[in-house]
C-alpha cells in the first residue's frame, strides 16, 4: 500500500566550483540524499553562457535537486540563502509527495 | 621563419577559422568533454616531452635561476595589472584584482602554441621550461586575492579555516598542474628510450591535435569576446592588448639579467605574457565569487590569446633572438 | 486562449541499468511521454558517487520526468514504487500547470 | 533573515534546434534569468529517442527552467504555448517558493 | 579491387557490426560527444587533404561547369524525389519535402568512405570535390522549403522576417560547412609542406578512425531502423533504395556531360546518391517543425545510408570506370 | 625485463598519478564520455591485432581445450571467492555473491596491460586469448545470481521471464563483448594486410592511449577507495589482495594441463586473477540491485585492478616463464 507523505523539494541552481561547498552544507543539515545535474547554457546577469565557453568548467552551472523533511531542509535552505549572498545561484523550493518515506 | 609564416600556420589558421565562426554566430561547436580529452593529451605531451629533455641534462645555478625568477613573476605581474587597471579602467577592486590574477598565472596552450613556433623555426629550448609553466600557474593566485581583500575584513569571515584548506588543495592540485608535473616526472624517468614507444601518440600527431584544439579555442574566444565586449570598455580591452607587451618585457628582463639563451629566453616571456583560463578563472569562482567572470574571461581569452597566439609568438622569438641570439 | 490543466509531474530519479524497466512500467500504464535526464553526481545511503567513477555507467543516476494526467499516473506511481523496494531512487510527485492538455 | 516569495516555475521540454528561438521569446518577456538543462532520452509521439542516435542534435531535446515572477511569466506563457502550436514539446508550471527575491 | 573487397573492408565491417548490435538491442554505445568529436576530425582531414591537393592544380572550365552542376542537382533532386514519395507513398505533404530535401544534399560520411574506396582501389580523384559537396548540402534544403510552403502562406506568417535571417545564418555556417570549407582553405595554403607536418594526425591514422565512426554510424543506423520502420511502409523504404539510384544516374549524367574523369565522376555520383542526416535534418526542425523526423531520419541513416556503404560506392565506382574509364 | 621496469613503465606511472591525485581529492578528471570513446578504441585494437594473429594459425585441440578451460574458470571462480568471502569477512551473502561474481569474471584493461607488458618483455602469445577473454566475461554472472538466489525464491518472482530475456541480451550484448568479438572477427577476415592500413591507428599509438587512459583509471580507482574503503573492513580488502593470487594459481594448473606456452600461460593468470568492473557491475545493477555497488567497485577497482597492474602482472610472467619456460 502506498502512503503519500508530503516533503520539501530543493532546487539549487549554483556554479559547478561552488557545489562541493553547497553539498558540505547539506550534508552538514543532515539531508539523507541529494542529486546534482549538468546545466548547458542558461542566461543571467545579462549575459548568456553555454557549456564549452570555458574548459575548466568555471562557468558551468550545476543543478541540485534535494528532498527531504521540511524540519531538515529549512535550516538547510537558510544556509544556502546565506552561501548565494556572495555567489550566482537561484534557490527554489516547492512542496512534493513523496512515496517511500521510511528512506528519508 | 618569418612573422607571416606563422600568422599562416594551421594551427594559426584555424583558431582564425573558430574565431571567424562563433563571431559570425556559426551554431558549430567542439563537445566540452571531447575538447578536455585533447587539452589533456597537449598536457600530457608536453610534460613527456619536457621530462625528456630534462632526463639529458644537468639543473644547474641558472636553471634554479629561473624557477626562483618565474615564481617572483606570477607574483609580481597582478600588482602591476592592478596598478594599470584601477588607473585606466573603471573596474571594481575586485574585478580588477581578479583580472590581474589571470595576468601573472600563465595559458598552457600558448605556451605549447610557442613551443611548436620554436621547433618551426629551429630554436633549440630546454625541457625544464614546462615545469617553469607549472611553477607558474598558482603565486599570481595569491597576489590576487590579497590585492581583492585589502582593506576588506567584511567577507574573510565567512571563509572558514576549512574552506581555506579546501580553495589550497583544489588550487594546488588542478588538472593543468598534475598532469604537467607529473608527466614531466613520468618522461625524466623514461627517458629517450622509454619515449620511443610513446611518440607514435604523444610527437608524431601533436601538431595535429593541436590544430583540432585551436579551432575550438578560437570559437571558445570568438563567443566570449561576442558575448562579453560590450560589457568593457575601450580601458580594458586597450589593457589585454598592451598588458601581454608589459608582461613580455619584465620577463625578458629576468631572462636577459639570468642569461638564458633564445628559446629559453622567448618562453620565458611567453609565460609572462600569457593569460589563465583555466586554473585562475576556477579559483576567482570559489575565492572572489563576487568578480564577474565576463570581465577576466573575456579579456583573457577573447582578448589576449588571440593577440598572443597571432602577434606575440612572433613578436617574442624575434625579439629574443636578437637580444640573446 | 490558453486554458490551464492541472496535472501531476513525476520525477523519478533512478540507476541508468534499471532505467528501462521503469520506462516499460510508464509505458504500460499508458503514459504518453516522458524526458529522461542525466545526472552526473549524488549523494544516498551514506556515499557520494559521481559520474566517471564507473566507466560501464552501472552507477549512474537518470532522472525521468513525466507529466499526465492523475488517472494515469497514480497507477504508474504505485507500480514504481514496487520497483523501488529492490533498488535505489527515489520518486517524487507534484502538482503542474499544463498548456496544451490535448496532447497528454 | 530569510523571506520568502511566491514565484512560479516555468519548465519548457523542447527540441535544441528551437532552444534558441524560446530563449529568444524569454528574453522578449524580460525575465530576468534562465537555465538549460540536456536531455539523454525520451518517450513521445509513439517514438522512444536516445541522444546519439543523431549526430547534428537535431532530435535532441532540452529542459528549460526559469524562475520569475507570475506577472513575467504569464505572457511568456502564452507566447511558448503559440511557439509549441507547430513543434513538439512540453511546458509545465508550477508555485515554488524562492528566496533572494530581490534578485528576479 | 571487386565489389566483395569493398564488401569485406574493415570500415563496412565496423558498421555491420554496429548495425547488428543494434538491431539486436544491444545496451552499447558510442559516447555522442566523442563521436561528433570524430567527425569534426574527418572532415578537417578531407578539407585538409582537398585543399593540398587543389593548391597543386589549376582551377578551370571544367571545374566551375562541375560546381554549377552540383549547385543545380541540389536544388533539382528534392523535386524527382518529392515526385516519387508524393506518387508511390502516402506521406503528406511537409513530409515528402522534409525527406526530398535530405535527398538533394549530401551525407559527408558517405563521401568519406567513397574517397576511401577509390584510394583503395587506386582510382585518382580531385581535391575540389571536397568543396562540390560543401556547395550541395545548401541548396536542396531551399527546395524542400519552398516545395512545403507552396500553396500555404499559413505558418509562413509565424516566421517573422528575422527567423528567416536567423534560419539562412544557422544552415549556411553549420559545423560541417565551416570545418569542410574551412579546412580546404588552410589545406590550400599550407599546400604539401605544410600538410606533412599534420599527416602524422590528418592522414595516417584516417582509415583507423573510419572504421571507430562507422561503428557508431551503424549503432545509429540500426537504432533508427528499429525504432522507425513500424512507422514507415514499403514504399517509403522502396524509396530508400531506389532514390540514390536516380541520384547517381542523374550525377553520372551530368559529370559525363562535362566530361569528368573516373574518380571525379564516381564521387560526384556519390554526392548526388547520398542523403544527408546532419545539416538537413536540423534544419527541417527549425523551419519545418510539422515534419516527423522518424520517417526523413529512418530513411536517410537507416535505409539510405547503410545501402550506399555496402551496395551504391562500389557499383557507382564500377560504373564511372566503365563509362569514363 | 624485471618487475621494477615494469614498475617504472610509463602506463603503470600514469595510473599511480591518477591514484595518488584522487587520494590527494584533486579535483581533476577526464571527462567519462572522452575515456569510454578511449576504452572502445583500446578493446578494436586488441580484437583486432587478435584477429589478424588468429587468420595465421589454425585453431587446434589445445586451442579448444583452452577455451573449455577459460569457461569452467569463469564458472568456478566465483565458488572459491564466495566461500572464501563468507568465511573471512562479514558480508552479506548477496554482496558476497554478486562481489564473487566479478572475480569470475575479468578486467579487459588488465588484460590489455599485460599484452603490453609481454609485448615490452619480448615473450610471445596467441591471438585468440583474446576471444577467451571475451568467453570469460559472463559465465560468472550466472554463478553469482546462483549463489544469490538459492534457498530465498522471495524475490526471483518478481522478475517475469521477460526480464530474464532481457538480462541476458544485455549481458551477452554488451559493450565489450561486441567490440572484442566484432573487431576480433574483421581483423581475421582482414589479415595482416588489411591490418596494414589500419596500424597507423590502431598499432603504434596504442601504449600512449593506454597511457591516457590509464590516468583516467587511477583517477578512478583512487576515488572508489578513497569512498569506500571506511565501509569495508580488513578481512575483505584481504580478500582483494590474495584473491588474484589464488585465481592465478588455479589458472596457472588449468594451462599447465593443458600445455600452453610461457604467453599465453601468463596471460590466463592474468584473466583468472583479475576481475571486472564494466560487464560484471552492470549485471549486478539489474539483477541484484539490493547489492552493494561499494563494496563490489571499491574492490574489482580499488583494490585488486591496482594491485594486479603494479604487481600482478609481472609476477604471473614471471612465474609463467619458469614453469612454462
Ligand atoms: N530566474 C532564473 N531561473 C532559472 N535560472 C536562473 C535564473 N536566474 C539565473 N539563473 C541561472 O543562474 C545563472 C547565474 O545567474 P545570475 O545569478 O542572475 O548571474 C544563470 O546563468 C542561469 O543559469
Ligand atoms: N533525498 C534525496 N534527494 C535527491 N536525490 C536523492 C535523495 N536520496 C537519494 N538520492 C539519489 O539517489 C541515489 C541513491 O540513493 P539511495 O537510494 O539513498 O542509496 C543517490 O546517489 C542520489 O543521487
Ligand atoms: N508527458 C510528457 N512528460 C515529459 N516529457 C514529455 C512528455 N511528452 C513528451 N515529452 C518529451 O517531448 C518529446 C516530444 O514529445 P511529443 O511532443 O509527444 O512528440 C518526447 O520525446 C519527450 O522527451
Ligand atoms: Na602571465
Ligand atoms: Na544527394
Ligand atoms: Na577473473
Amino acid at each position: 500500500m502506498t502512503e503519500d507523505h508530503k516533503k520539501l523539494r530543493l532546487e539549487l541552481i549554483i556554479e559547478s566550483p561552488a557545489l562541493r561547498r553547497a553539498e558540505d552544507v547539506l550534508l552538514d543539515c543532515g539531508v539523507t540524499g541529494w542529486t546534482v545535474i549538468p546545466a548547458m547554457a542558461g542566461f543571467g546577469g545579462k549575459t548568456r553562457w553555454s557549456r564549452g565557453t570555458d574548459i575548466s568548467e568555471s562557468t558551468d552551472m550545476v543543478v541540485v535537486i534535494c528532498i527531504g523533511d521540511a524540519e531538515v531542509l529549512e535550516p538547510a535552505l537558510e544556509r544556502l540563502h546565506k552561501m548565494l549572498d556572495r555567489r550566482i545561484g537561484v534557490l527554489n523550493v516547492s512542496e512534493v509527495r513523496v512515496l517511500r518515506p521510511g528512506l528519508f | 621563419m618569418n612573422a607571416l609564416s606563422t600568422l599562416l600556420s594551421p594551427v594559426v589558421l584555424f583558431f582564425a577559422l573558430g574565431l571567424f565562426a562563433a563571431i559570425l554566430r556559426s551554431p558549430m561547436s567542439v563537445p566540452q568533454s571531447f575538447a578536455k580529452g585533447l587539452a589533456i593529451y597537449l598536457m600530457m605531451a608536453i610534460g613527456l616531452k619536457g621530462g625528456v629533455e630534462m632526463s639529458k641534462t644537468a639543473l644547474d645555478g641558472q636553471v634554479f635561476a629561473v624557477f626562483g625568477a618565474a615564481t617572483l613573476l606570477s607574483f609580481g605581474l597582478p600588482f602591476v595589472a592592478y596598478a594599470a587597471l584601477r588607473i585606466t579602467s573603471g573596474l571594481s577592486k575586485v574585478d580588477a584584482a581578479a583580472t590581474a590574477g589571470h595576468y601573472g598565472s600563465i595559458s598552457i596552450v600558448t605556451f605549447v602554441a610557442a613551443i611548436e613556433a620554436l621547433r618551426m623555426a629551429g630554436v633549440p629550448s630546454s625541457g625544464y621550461l614546462v615545469a617553469v609553466a607549472a611553477v607558474m600557474e598558482t603565486p599570481a593566485i595569491i597576489s590576487a586575492l590579497w590585492l581583492a581583500m585589502r582593506g576588506n575584513k567584511a567577507n574573510s569571515d565567512e571563509d572558514s579555516h576549512h574552506d581555506r584548506g579546501e580553495l589550497a588543495r583544489e588550487v594546488l592540485l588542478n588538472a593543468s598542474i598534475v598532469v604537467l608535473l607529473g608527466a614531466l616526472v613520468i618522461g625524466a624517468i623514461a627517458g629517450e628510450d622509454g619515449f620511443e614507444r610513446l611518440s607514435p601518440f604523444f610527437k608524431a600527431p601533436f601538431q595535429g591535435v593541436l590544430c583540432l584544439f585551436m579551432l575550438d579555442m578560437g570559437l571558445n574566444a570568438g563567443r566570449g569576446l561576442r558575448r562579453g565586449w560590450r560589457k568593457l570598455g575601450v580601458a580594458p580591452i586597450a589593457f589585454g592588448l598592451y598588458m601581454p607587451l608589459i608582461g613580455a618585457s619584465i620577463g625578458a628582463l629576468c631572462g636577459v639579467l639570468i642569461g638564458i639563451g633564445p628559446g629559453d629566453l622567448a618562453l620565458l616571456m611567453v609565460l609572462s605574457a600569457s593569460a589563465s583560463y583555466i586554473a585562475v578563472p576556477a579559483a576567482m569562482r570559489l575565492a572572489l565569487p563576487e568578480s564577474d567572470p565576463s570581465v577576466y574571461l573575456t579579456l583573457s581569452l577573447g582578448v589576449t590569446f588571440p593577440f598572443n597566439i597571432a602577434i606575440g609568438i612572433p613578436l617574442y622569438i624575434a625579439v629574443a633572438s636578437l637580444i640573446s641570439g
